[in-house]
C-alpha cells in the first residue's frame, strides 16, 4: 500500500499524515506542482492552511497542478482522503459535496473530540463498526458543514456520512453533526478531526489509525480482486 | 564640545529619541553631523531596544556558561545539547507594545519575530509558548478586548505555521492596565551541524535579502515605541502598525532551513526592529567586516520610498544572508522553490562600515562600531521605594476573611489567575508536528518528543505580585518554580530563556526592581547549574499611575530520557497514596488569597537555600522517572489547597487528606519551587527518597475532603469544576 | 476597469459573524440595526470585464454559499 | 436605511489575501489583473445612519489598519 501525500506551500499537517500513514504502508510526498502521483494507491489531502487559507479556505488550492491529477485519480475510483484543510480543498475542488463555513464560535478551536462511526464497510471505515466512538483531535477555524438541505437528506439516505460528532460534541456547528462525508462512489473522504494525530497513546489516542488500516484493507482487496 | 549643531538636526535627534549628550557623542565619534540616513539608523541602533543602554552592564550579572551549553547570550537565540547530535534553540521575546497598539497583529507579529530568531539560527520551530499579563478583567473591558485579540493572534500566527503552542501563563494584575505583556517563547531543534550564526565573513560575498517586499511597516514604530513610555498620546504612534503573514513565514522557514541543509550559506540573520539597519550592523560586527547596502536593489511594496524608510522598515517575513558568489544561483533557485523572493542587495567588506547605496551612490556611511558599540550604557541609580504599599494600590477584596476554607477554595478556583485556561488554549494548535507527550493541563511543563526517543520538557513563569513584594526572592522563585515544574516532569534543566519586563529604569525604585531581580534570577541560576542562554528586556512598561509589577519572565528547557515516563499531575489511580514534598513554608505574603483580601502586594517571600532546592527538584525528577510517583504537582497559586483540587480535577479523582493543623497558611500559601505534592502506591512513594515526605491522604472518591485542626472542608470535584472552568470561560 | 465584487453569505444560511456584529452594537450604544450580514469585498484591476463573472464563479466566490455582484468602482457613488 | 459598508486595508498596509489572490489568477488564465485588494463587506439596516460612521470607527473596521466607505445599498446599482 502506497500512500501519496501532498504538500502545498502552506501545509501544516502534512509530515504528520506522512508519519502516521507510514505506520500502516509506504508513504511519499507529493509536491504541489508535480503532476506525477508516483502510482500511489491513495492520495492524502492534508491539513494546514494552504495557500495561507486567505479568500476562502481551500479556494486557492484546489488550482494546484497536483489537484488536476487528484481530481483524475479520483474520477479513475483511487481512494482520496482529505483532513481539515484538505477536506476544504475537496469540497471547494467539487470531488466532495457542500461546504466548510467558519465554526460558530467564530474561533480556531483544537479539542479532543468524540466521533460516532455512521456507517462501516466503506474504504475508509472497513476497520470500524457502525456506532463506534473514536477519540481524535479536532484544530480548526472552519469546519461548520454545511450543504442545502435536500442535499443533506440525500447525504444520509445515500450514506455518504461516514462520520458524525457525538452527541453534545459537535465544536464547530455542523449541520446533523457531520464529521465526515464521502462522494457518492464512496472512494473521496473527507472529514474535519485528524485520525492522523490519533496513531500513537504517548501523543494521544490510537483510534485516527482505523481510518489508514481501513483504506489499507480495501487497497489490498482491490489488489486480490 | 560648543552647541554648535544647527537647531534644525538638534530637534531632529530629540524627536528621534537621542538625547542631547547621546548626539554630542554621536557627532565627536563622527567627526560630523550625521545625514538624514545616518541619523535614523543611528537612533534606532542607540535606542533602548537596539542597545540595551539600561540593561546590559546588569546582564552580565547573568551565569551564561553550562555543561550543555552550545550558544549563549549574543545570537539570536542560545542553544543547548541534548544528546544524539541534537540541539535545541530557544529564545523568548516581548511585543509588549505593538500588542497594546494593535493587539491582534501586535502579538501575531510577536510570534513571527520569535520564530525567526530560532530558524534564524538553523533550528525548526518545535514548540511556543506564551506569557501574558493584562489588567483585571472584570473591571476592565479593554482588558478583556486586549486578552481576546492577542490570544487570536497568537493562534493565528502559531496555528498557521504549523508550529505547536504547546504552554503559556496569564496573571491579570491591575498593573498591567495601561501596559499588557506579551512575550512570547519558540524552541527549535537541529542537527549540532546546521547551528548557523549571524556573523558576516569574507569580503566579497553577497548579501541577500529573503521573503517579503519592504514596505513601510513599523517605521518610527518598534524600536522607538518601545522607547518610550505608552502615553495619552499614542493614537499618533498608529499608522506603523506592521502585519504579520504567517503564510509568507512559513514558506520563509522552508526555505532558510533548506539552504542550511544545502549548506548554501555563510551566514543567516532575521529582521527585526530597527530592519536592515539593525540586522545588516549585527551581522557586521559579528564579523569583524563592512558590508554595502544599495537599498535601490531592495525590493518594495511602495514605489516611493526614501533610503532611510527602506534603511529601517520594520516589514515583517524577511531574512538577510550572507552567500558566496558562486553560490547565489543556486540560493534563488531554492527560494523560487518555496516561492520566496531573493534578492542580492549588496556584499560583504573589509571596510568596517555599513554604506548605504542608492543606484550605486553612497548616501550613508557609518562605522560598524559607532552604529554596535559606541552607545552609552547607563548605570543605574537604585533605590527601594519609600512607600512599597503605595507603589501598587490593592484591588477591592472579594474575600472578607469570614469566609469558610470551602467558600475560599471556591473563590479561588474561580479567580481569573488560577481558573481554567481552556478557553485560552483550545484556541491554539498544541499538536501539529506530533511530538506532544504533554498538552496544556496535563502537567506542570509541556513534553516534547524530539523523534529519537528523548524528550524536552519546557515551562514558562513568572509571577509579577510576588516579584513586586520581593524582587529578588520573587526573581529567584520564578527559576525554581520553572525547575520544579520540569521536574514534575521529569525533566532536567539545560538552561533557560528570560525577558525583564520593568517599568522606566531612570526611576530609582525600578532601577532597585531590576537589579535585585537580575541578582535574584542570578542566584538561582548559579545554585541550579542552569545558564541562561538569551533573554530580551522590556522597559518603560510604565503608565501615569506607576509602573507595571515587575516581571522576569523565565522560560525553561529540560531533557528527559524517555517520553514513556513523562510525569502527569493528575492523580492517576484510587487506592495511591498523597504526599506533601519539599520545603513548605507557611506564608500568606504575595499569595493569590492575600489579593483576593484586598491586600497590597508587600512584605518578604521565605528566603530559599538554592542548594536544597536543587536537591529537592533532583529527587523528585527522578522519582518521576523510576514511576515511583504516578502523579507530580508543585504548590503555586493557591497553595496546597488549590495544588490538591488541580490534582483531583486533572484526574478526575476525589482524594481525602489530613494535615495537621496549619491554619490558612498552610492551607492556602504558595511556595512555587519548594514544594510538591505527589501520589503513587504508598510503599514506592517511600522508598523513593524524596526530601521531607509526609504522607498526607488516599486519592479516591469523588469529593476532596480536607482536614486541618480545627479547618476543614469537602467539595465535590465536580463542584469544584464548574468553579474553575468557568473563571476565565465567562471573560473571553 | 476597477472593478468591485461584493461577496456575501446566501440568504438563510447561518452567518455568526453578522449576528456577532449585531450582537455587540446594541452593547455599544447603537440601537436600531437589524439584518447584520458579514461577507467579503474584493477589489481589482482588470483589463477584460467580461471575465469577472467566470472569475467569481471559479474563485473569488463560493456559489453553494455566496452570492456574488460586480461593481464597476469607477461608477459607484459612496453617501 | 439598508447600508453597505465596504472596509478594505489601509494604503500602504500589508495585504496578504489580496497578494495571494492576484497570484492565483494567472494561474486560472485570467490574465491582466492587478491590484487586487481584499477586505470586507457588511450589509446592514440602520434607523439612523448618522450613527453608521461612529459604528465604523468603533466597531465594523480597525481604522489603525482599515478604511471604510459607506455605500446606501437602496442607491447602488451593480453593473
Ligand atoms: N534578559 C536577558 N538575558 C540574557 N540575554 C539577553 C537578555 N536580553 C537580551 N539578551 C541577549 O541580547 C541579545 C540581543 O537581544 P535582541 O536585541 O532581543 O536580539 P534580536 O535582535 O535577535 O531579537 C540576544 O542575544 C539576547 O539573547
Ligand atoms: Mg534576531
Amino acid at each position: 500500500m502506497k500512500f501519496g501525500v501532498i504538500r502545498f506551500p502552506g501545509s501544516c499537517d502534512e509530515v504528520d499524515a506522512l508519519d502516521a500513514a507510514a505506520r500502516i504502508g509506504e508513504a511519499v510526498i507529493l509536491w504541489h506542482r508535480d503532476r506525477d502521483l508516483q502510482g500511489v494507491d491513495a492520495v492524502i489531502v492534508p491539513g494546514g492552511f494552504s495557500y495561507g487559507d486567505y479568500l476562502r479556505v481551500g479556494a486557492i488550492a484546489r488550482f494546484a497542478p497536483v489537484m488536476e491529477e487528484v481530481a483524475e485519480f479520483a474520477r479513475a475510483g483511487g481512494l482520496v482522503l482529505g483532513i481539515c484543510n484538505g477536506f476544504q480543498v475537496l469540497c471547494e475542488a467539487r470531488l466532495l459535496p457542500g461546504a466548510l463555513l467558519p465554526n460558530t464560535s467564530l474561533r480556531f478551536v483544537c479539542r479532543q473530540v468524540s466521533v460516532e462511526v455512521a456507517r462501516a464497510g466503506t474504504p475508509f471505515t472497513g476497520a470500524c463498526a457502525v456506532g463506534q466512538h473514536l477519540s481524535i483531535p479536532v484544530k480548526h477555524t472552519s469546519g461548520r458543514f454545511y450543504a442545502p438541505e435536500p442535499e443533506l437528506d440525500r447525504l444520509d439516505s445515500g450514506g455518504q456520512v461516514l462520520l458524525r460528532y457525538a452527541p453534545g460534541e459537535n465544536p464547530n456547528g455542523s449541520l446533523r453533526d457531520i464529521a465526515g462525508v464521502c462522494n457518492e462512489t464512496g472512494n473521496v473522504f473527507g472529514l474535519m478531526p485528524h485520525p492522523e494525530h490519533a496513531v500513537d497513546r504517548l501523543t494521544g489516542s490510537t483510534d485516527g489509525l482505523k481510518i489508514f488500516e481501513s483504506m489499507r484493507a480495501h487497497a489490498a482487496d482491490r489488489v486480490l480482486v | 564640545m560648543p552647541p554648535t549643531a544647527s537647531s534644525s538636526s538638534s530637534s531632529r535627534h530629540r524627536a528621534l529619541g537621542l538625547t542631547d549628550d547621546e548626539y554630542e557623542l554621536i557627532l565627536e565619534r563622527l567627526g560630523r553631523e550625521p545625514n538624514g540616513v545616518e541619523l535614523a539608523m543611528l537612533s534606532l541602533m542607540w535606542s533602548e531596544h537596539c542597545a540595551y543602554k539600561h540593561s546590559r552592564k546588569l546582564l552580565r550579572r547573568l551565569p551564561t556558561d553550562g555543561p550543555h551549553l552550545l550558544m549563549g547570550p549574543g545570537e539570536n537565540a542560545g542553544a543547548v545539547d541534548v544528546g544524539n547530535g541534537l540541539a535545541v534553540a530557544f529564545k523568548v521575546e516581548s511585543h509588549n507594545h505593538p500588542s497594546a497598539v494593535e493587539p491582534f497583529q501586535g502579538a501575531a507579529t510577536g510570534v513571527g519575530g520569535i520564530l525567526r530568531d530560532v530558524f534564524a539560527v538553523g533550528a525548526r520551530p518545535i514548540a511556543v509558548l506564551d506569557s501574558l499579563r493584562f489588567g483585571e478583567p472584570a473591571e476592565s473591558a479593554r482588558s478583556r478586548y486586549l486578552l481576546e485579540r492577542v490570544v487570536a493572534g497568537i493562534g493565528h500566527y502559531g496555528n498557521s505555521i504549523g508550529v505547536p503552542t504547546v504552554g503559556g501563563e496569564i496573571y491579570f494584575e491591575r498593573s498591567y492596565e495601561q501596559n499588557c505583556l506579551v512575550n512570547a517563547m519558540c524552541l527549535g531543534i537541529a542537527p549540532h551541524a546546521r547551528l548557523t550564526r549571524a556573523a558576516a565573513a569574507g569580503p566579497g560575498n553577497v548579501l541577500v535579502l529573503l521573503g517579503a517586499l519592504t514596505g513601510r511597516d513599523g517605521i518610527g514604530g518598534a524600536s522607538v515605541l518601545a522607547s518610550a513610555e505608552l502615553g495619552e498620546g499614542d493614537e499618533a504612534k498608529r499608522p506603523s502598525v506592521q502585519i504579520g503573514d504567517p503564510f509568507a513565514e512559513k514558506k520563509l522557514l522552508e526555505c532558510c532551513l533548506e539552504l542550511l541543509d544545502r549548506e548554501l550559506l555563510v551566514s543567516l540573520q532575521d529582521l527585526g526592529a530597527a530592519g536592515l539597519t539593525s540586522s545588516a550592523s549585527e551581522m557586521a560586527s559579528k564579523g569583524g567586516v563592512g558590508l554595502d547596502i544599495d537599498v535601490s536593489r531592495v525590493p518594495l511594496r511602495e514605489e516611493d520610498m526614501e533610503p532611510f524608510e527602506i534603511m529601517v522598515s520594520e516589514s515583517q517575513e524577511r531574512m538577510l544572508c550572507v552567500v558566496e558568489p558562486e553560490r547565489v544561483g543556486a540560493v534563488i533557485d531554492v527560494c523560487e522553490k518555496w516561492e520566496t523572493l531573493a534578492t542580492p542587495i549588496g556584499c560583504v567588506t573589509d571596510s568596517g562600515q555599513v554604506r548605504v547605496l542608492d543606484h550605486g551612490v553612497a548616501v550613508g556611511e557609518l562605522a560598524v562600531e559607532v552604529l554596535v558599540d559606541d552607545c552609552p550604557l547607563y548605570d543605574l541609580d537604585p533605590a527601594p521605594p519609600e512607600n512599597p504599599a503605595a507603589l501598587y494600590p490593592p484591588v477591592d477584596a472579594r474575600l472578607s476573611g469570614a469566609e469558610s476554607p470551602a467558600e475560599i477554595l471556591l473563590e479561588l478556583l474561580r479567580s481569573p489567575n488560577i481558573a481554567s485556561r481552556r478557553p485560552v488554549f483550545e484556541q491554539y494548535d498544541p499538536i501539529v508536528q506530533s511530538r506532544t507527550v504533554r498538552r496544556p493541563d496535563a502537567a506542570d511543563a509541556a513534553v516534547l518528543m524530539l523523534g529519537d526517543g528523548g524528550a524536552i520538557g519546557v515551562s514558562i513563569d513568572g509571577s509579577g505580585r510576588r516579584v513586586a513584594c520581593d524582587p529578588r526572592a520573587g526573581a529567584a522563585e520564578a527559576v525554581y518554580e520553572c525547575s520544579a515544574n520540569l521536574a514534575c516532569v521529569g525533566a532536567e534543566p539545560l538552561g533557560l530563556t528570560n525577558c525583564l519586563n520593568f517599568g522606566n529604569p531612570e526611576k530609582p525604585h525600578v532601577a532597585w526592581q531590576l537589579t535585585e531581580a537580575v541578582d535574584g534570577m542570578a542566584e538561582a541560576c548559579e545554585a541550579l547549574g542552569v545558564p541562561v542562554v538569551g533573554g530580551n528586556v522590556s522597559l518603560y512598561n510604565e503608565a501615569p499611575t506607576g509602573p507595571i509589577f515587575p516581571t522576569p519572565v523565565v522560560g525553561m528547557v529540560g531533557a528527559l530520557p524517555s517520553a514513556e515516563r513523562a510525569g502527569q499531575l493528575g492523580f492517576a489511580a484510587p487506592g495511591d497514596a498523597i504526599a506533601l514534598v519539599g520545603y513548605f513554608e507557611h506564608s500568606l505574603v504575595g499569595s493569590e488569597l492575600a489579593k483576593l483580601r484586598g491586600e497590597a502586594p508587600t512584605g518578604s517571600l521565605p528566603g530559599l537555600d538554592g542548594t536544597l532546592l536543587r536537591d529537592l527538584h533532583a529527587a523528585v525528577r527522578d522519582a518521576v522517572r523510576s514511576g515511583a510517583v504516578s502523579s507530580c504537582h508543585d504548590i503555586a497559586e493557591g497553595g496546597l489547597t488549590v495544588a490538591l483540587a488541580e490534582c483531583c480535577l486533572a484526574g478526575d479523582l476525589g482524594a481525602s487528606v489530613e494535615l495537621a493543623a496549619a491554619g490558612e497558611p498552610g492551607l492556602f500559601g504558595e511556595a512555587p519551587g519548594c514544594a510538591f505534592v505527589v501520589s503513587g502506591p504508598a510503599e514506592r512513594l517511600e522508598a523513593a527518597g524524596l526530601p521531607r515526605l509526609h504522607v498526607i491522604g488516599q486519592v479516591g472518591g469523588d469529593s476532596l475532603s480536607l482536614t486541618a485542626g480545627n479547618l476543614e472542608l469537602n467539595l465535590a470535584v465536580s463542584d469544584m469544576r464548574v468553579a474553575r472552568d468557568g473563571g476565565l470561560a465567562k471573560l473571553v | 476597469m476597477r472593478a468591485r465584487v461584493l461577496v456575501r453569505p446566501k440568504q438563510g444560511i447561518l452567518d455568526p459573524q453578522g449576528q456577532a456584529v449585531e450582537r455587540a452594537l446594541p452593547a455599544l450604544g447603537f440601537a436600531g440595526v437589524s439584518h447584520v450580514h458579514v461577507g467579503r469585498l474584493i477589489e481589482l484591476d482588470v483589463e477584460d470585464p467580461d471575465q469577472l463573472p467566470d472569475m467569481c464563479e471559479r474563485l473569488l466566490a463560493n456559489p453553494l454559499i455566496e452570492d456574488y455582484e460586480i461593481v464597476d468602482a469607477d461608477a459607484a457613488v459612496g453617501s
